[in-house]
């Protein structure tokens, strides 16, 4: 996994490539709570474009960042989900719970309105 | 006729799961599965590898995880994944959507299991180990003769 | 500290010859070697893995061919392809570049082996089989303790 | 492996993608002889471009070939190697052997002339 990283003032943009599992996730998880900790970073984007491959461990990591963000008042937001990665999303009921933005643009619009 | 036999036995440290997934997506590729089916085995393999070293070895590295296929040829893909490891006490409680010992995991490892798999079986003894047996029906191609 | 092992075992098909390249090439990945040390990797163990088929099972297809991978931490891998087949009369011979006992092949299997690794060896005993046992040497990358 | 095969007079020119190894040897050597014994093909052009892989098996297949086409009065020709293709060749003697043409258009040109 690789990823590419934008700060803008408390926003976090990661893109990720590559495989999403329990061996990345805590990478990922690693790469976004320092930045909360350490940045104070209150919005967290995610754009998933390059992602190859997610199971319930990369599933996890991103559902836990977002349960990390909302008591703090902050969101996470989801990007770009190719369609056989939303498949897999869609089974464990995540877009339920998280927002998802067609792109980048979209998701840093919907902030900056609020 | 005999089927062909696969077994891939590691050390249970996270960087092998992609390895696991790697040999699955190769033998999908060999039964001309679709991509679709590939990407749903590979997310069984992962989950089922993922726990063995996760639950079953908890992290720790030195341990041995087994993967065997076997690809018989009345088209039934067999995936078995063992670990010798603190093994389950409560199967169908485990098996739950969203159960799960560490607050940190999804519960959904058994869920997609079953969900890309046609069949799926768990046994677990304490202090034994937990085997994982999953299986997938695909059209039978012909055997190659040369 | 442990050394991550994986072990391929698999039925004597050709088919499954390139799944043996695959594991070596994800490996070699991991261990960040370049494109072309992982290129010779593959030929070195598609070429053990073929003589086990070819010449050792004599391309009869139920038997299981061998493939232990140790990747230690410091800095050698090493790769034994082994086979329980009809064994090796005269192994020196056997090496000789251009020698084989199949008119139709090249006699450039161990020629192959022993151009892209550093260390070869073989041992064989008649009925018994044959063991080759390979290692390359690698710059050791910090292990991961995530 | 794939096979792309294109037949003019007595040529037969063969694209082969993907890995030459013990499995496919036999499917290229096969398609190879019997184009020579129901045709009586005598030029046979192998472009390798798209070969991704190659070990001493899928050489043997090569090697085989030009020895059956000699004492018909045939050729073996083969076209754009691939720089790692190259190097496994190089060291099997082959290039010694066997002539190699940049491309299929110069392969076809020199019988043209003979
Ligand atoms: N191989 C195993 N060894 C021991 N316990 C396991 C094993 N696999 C699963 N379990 C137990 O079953 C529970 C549910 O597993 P699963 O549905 O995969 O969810 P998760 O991995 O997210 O916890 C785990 O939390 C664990 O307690
Ligand atoms: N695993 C094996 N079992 C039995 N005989 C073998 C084995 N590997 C190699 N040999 C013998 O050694 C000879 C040389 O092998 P090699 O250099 O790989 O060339 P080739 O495979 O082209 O014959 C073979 O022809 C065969 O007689």
């Amino acid at each position: 996994m690789n990823l590419e990283k934008k700060i803008e003032r408390l926003t976090l943009l990661l893109r990720i490539e590559g495989e999403l599992d329990m061996h990345t996730a805590s990478t990922l998880r690693h790469a976004i709570d320092s930045e909360i900790e350490k940045r104070g970073i209150r919005t967290v984007i995610l754009n998933l474009q390059d992602v190859q491959f997610v199971d319930s461990s990369g599933l996890g990591v991103i559902l836990g960042r977002y349960k990390k963000l909302l008591p703090l008042g902050g969101k996470l937001k989801i990007t770009n989900v190719p369609p056989h990665i939303y498949k897999i999303m869609e089974l464990s009921g995540l877009p339920k719970i998280i927002s998802f933005y067609i792109d980048e643009a979209h998701a840093y619009e919907e902030g900056r309105g609020a | 006729m005999k089927s062909n036999q696969i077994s891939l036995t590691f050390s249970s440290i996270a960087e092998n799961v992609g390895i696991a997934r790697l040999l699955i997506a190769s033998v999908g590729g060999q039964l001309d599965l679709s991509l679709n089916d590939i990407e749903e085995l590979k997310v069984a393999v992962s989950e089922a590898v993922s726990n063995a070293i996760i639950h079953g070895y908890q992290n720790v590295p030195n341990n041995i995880v087994y993967l065997d296929l076997d690809i018989s040829t009345d088209g039934i893909l067999t995936i078995v994944v063992k670990d010798e490891g603190c093994g389950i006490s409560n199967v169908e409680q485990a098996m739950q959507p969203a159960y799960s010992t560490d607050p940190e995991r999804m519960g959904l490892g058994f869920v997609f299991m079953q969900s890309f798999m046609d069949e799926l079986q768990v046994e677990s003894e304490l202090e034994v180990g937990t085997t994982v047996t999953m299986k997938k029906h695909f059209k039978q191609i012909p055997i190659s003769s040369h």
